[in-house]
């Protein structure tokens, strides 16, 4: 199983039946095909649209029906199309039951940091900031590093996304969680230690008295 | 209300350094033939004013190929290369806006609204320069409204009063960007009779149209 | 998304001191039959979000009637003397709000917005206690958002997914006050299957809806 | 003729063909009656809906098909229906070209006073804030005077409803137009002088070199 894999097939494991959700590209929309027997969540998609039922992609080649990543995408029966200002106004309103992103550095403070790396050229910030606002639970899904360098940071040292507003990050090697205004270290993976996991982050936190192992 | 004109009338309305509003998500919604026709006239310095540059050979990344585009106020660029290269060598300058805000800023400028306070943004680079308001404990931004010039919209169906419809996700920026502009230009796939649209299932009403254009 | 309940079991969730907006224009695209059984279970202290009053016998106007409101957050209540003798004899207060900004109000609530800046009411009474803040030369007030712990909608088609469809003229504040309250309770003319309505046509997508009541 | 009729017939004059207006209740309303021949004008209704054609009210008591008064009316082909932030935002987006409304008091300033009455019961506010900053154009059409009180004032004394936004007063002896920031006296009833006009006026104006007479 690859690090993508392990990541998503925990981030499945955060949703109820019938949450709704909008969920970055890569390891997030992954995330979908581990779902648990009876979970289904309902996909908003930025560009104007909610479906009922898993996605499906590229299946009817519809030229006027794609999701945020110009996907071809079916919107089932009891979905519904909306236009760009409802669909932020469902974001900002606090509609969303989570949210899952990627990141390039989240930091112990909540702060998050996916849009931006200086002397790159920028991409954009498409929905991400008023995402992870507005979503009720925010979840980065994210490698724990990078190429060795450390991302879970005691503070964030590039352009912010948002402030303080992570409350779960899920790696191929842990899963933390913001309590208190400080991450919690609730899980790690097989084998891996407390103290393995001091070494590959930056960021200060607690662990859980219970602590658990991630399974996948 | 609307009037039916052909592209070339359209096209004589639009000068160098107009802004231009063009509706769509990664090109979906987007009037291609309208674009086409901007690229063959090749006016210049134009602010784009677009949720994304869309991509090289498709929706309004073609004006930044051919370099018609001074100024792009956008959510993103990642899916046009050319953007990027242009961005990096001070060819064309971007206004990076949160997509939600942007649509927002457009609808404040269609309905006569100065701006309006989002969370979104606060304690990042997106503050700089705006004002931080605090309502009932939670600070917002203070963003302000958008107009452009011009309005390129794409229709699903238009009846001759300049009555909408949009089909499916290709609704996305088109309706709060037909409020938006001076000049609104729409496309639809089909223009009909007035009458033959359900005055319940109208998304744009006629007044926000100015010109039904056939092509 | 959206349940269907008794009007027994919405009642049940309503309590004194609430905070209540009632859909509706003059009563037209008002719930009847929530707000008589409200009158019915007879809470009291209820802070009243509507477009106005209504009639002494129709709308949010039986509420009033029925001394059930303590303040009323309204554009108008020339159509309902009864609102208009509790106003003078201090048995009622009322916060008079302009009616475009009170439903924008209202709108800012359920998209996450702080508020906004409109022009309406600079230089009268609807400024005092608000901020001034100029934009491109032009004065607007600061208005803020607004928010209800419940909200009454007529719609005219539901599924049972809670997504909405209005007719005609019922429309007007149903699809704003729809996203703007912690419980939405919803009374259709008719509830339909899930696939029933078209999803390009449907006004207020289902994420809103919390319950449907069944009368 | 009555002073209603006056000024409705008055007010009828300053509509174009296809002209987006919204009428308030009374005389404004009074005045489509008297549209010139091949002249139709497209009524807005705050609550949700604009017409095409003549407004036909009561003939079709549709329950759900109400205009701004609460009157049933017909919407007829080509017309729209709208919720009310839609409706608001054509009227503050400077979509109407005219708005003609009713008033307590005007200045000569161009303030308006028309929804409170200290001491008496305020009836509300309504959607005429709104149209008064929002129409291109904001007709005022009242009596010249009220039980012999003068109403075009110097500066108003009751609570203004907006600030500098009146264009135009048509009375039953005048016809008013604000330019360069002053009131201008542009037209008199038939046989009514400048002279008395301004006894009748507690506001400033000069009177117009082509001053003319009203042609009802």
């Amino acid at each position: 199983m690859n690090n993508r894999e392990i990541i998503a097939r925990r981030v499945a494991q955060e949703f109820k039946d019938g949450d709704f959700v909008n969920l970055g590209i890569g390891i997030p929309t992954l995330s979908t095909a581990y779902l648990p027997e009876g979970v289904n969540v309902i996909l908003h998609s930025e560009n104007g649209h909610y479906n009922f039922g898993p996605l499906t992609c590229e299946e009817d080649k519809d030229p006027d029906s794609i999701n945020a990543s110009g996907e071809f995408c079916v919107v089932r029966n009891g979905g519904v199309f909306f236009d760009s200002t409802v669909s932020f106004g469902i974001i900002r309103g606090g509609y969303l039951d989570k949210t899952v992103l990627g990141a390039l550095q989240v930091d112990q403070e909540g702060n998050l940091a996916n849009w931006k790396i200086p002397g790159r050229v920028v991409p954009g910030i498409g929905g991400g900031m008023d995402l992870v606002v507005g979503a009720k639970k925010v979840i980065i899904a994210m490698e724990h590093t990078a190429k060795g360098e450390k991302k879970i940071l005691k503070k964030c040292t590039i352009p912010l996304t948002a402030m303080g507003e992570v409350d779960m990050i899920i790696t191929e090697k842990a899963v933390f969680v913001r309590e208190n205004g400080g991450l919690v270290l609730k899980e790690t993976y097989p084998g891996v230690t407390a103290d393995e996991i001091r070494e590959l982050t930056e960021a200060d936190f607690t662990v859980d008295e219970n602590l658990k192992t991630m399974s996948i | 209300m609307a009037k039916i004109i052909s592209i070339k009338e359209a096209m004589d309305m639009i000068h160098d350094g107009m802004s231009i509003m063009v509706a769509g998500f990664l090109a979906v919604g987007t009037p291609e033939k309208l674009i086409d026709a901007l690229v063959e006239k090749n006016t210049k310095d134009h602010t784009l004013i677009a949720i994304s540059t869309a991509y090289p050979n498709k929706g309004s990344g073609k004006l930044v190929v051919n370099k018609q585009i001074k100024k792009a106020i956008v959510s993103h660029i990642g899916t046009n290369p050319e953007a990027g290269r242009q961005y990096i060598n001070n060819e064309l300058e971007i206004e990076f806006v949160p997509q939600g805000t942007l649509v927002e800023r457009i609808r404040c400028g269609g309905f006569g609204m100065g701006g309006f306070l989002t969370p979104t943004g606060v304690g990042t680079e997106i503050e700089e320069g705006k004002q931080r308001i605090t309502v009932d404990g939670k600070d917002y931004l203070l963003e302000k409204h958008l107009r452009a010039d011009v309005a390129f919209i794409r229709a699903h169906k238009a009846d001759k009063n300049g009555n909408l419809t949009y089909r499916k996700a290709a609704r996305n920026s088109n309706m709060v960007m037909a409020t938006a502009a001076d000049i609104t230009f729409v496309v639809a796939d089909e223009i009909v009779e007035v009458g033959d649209l359900d005055q319940d299932e109208i998304m744009t009403p006629g007044i926000f149209v100015d010109y039904l254009v056939q092509v």
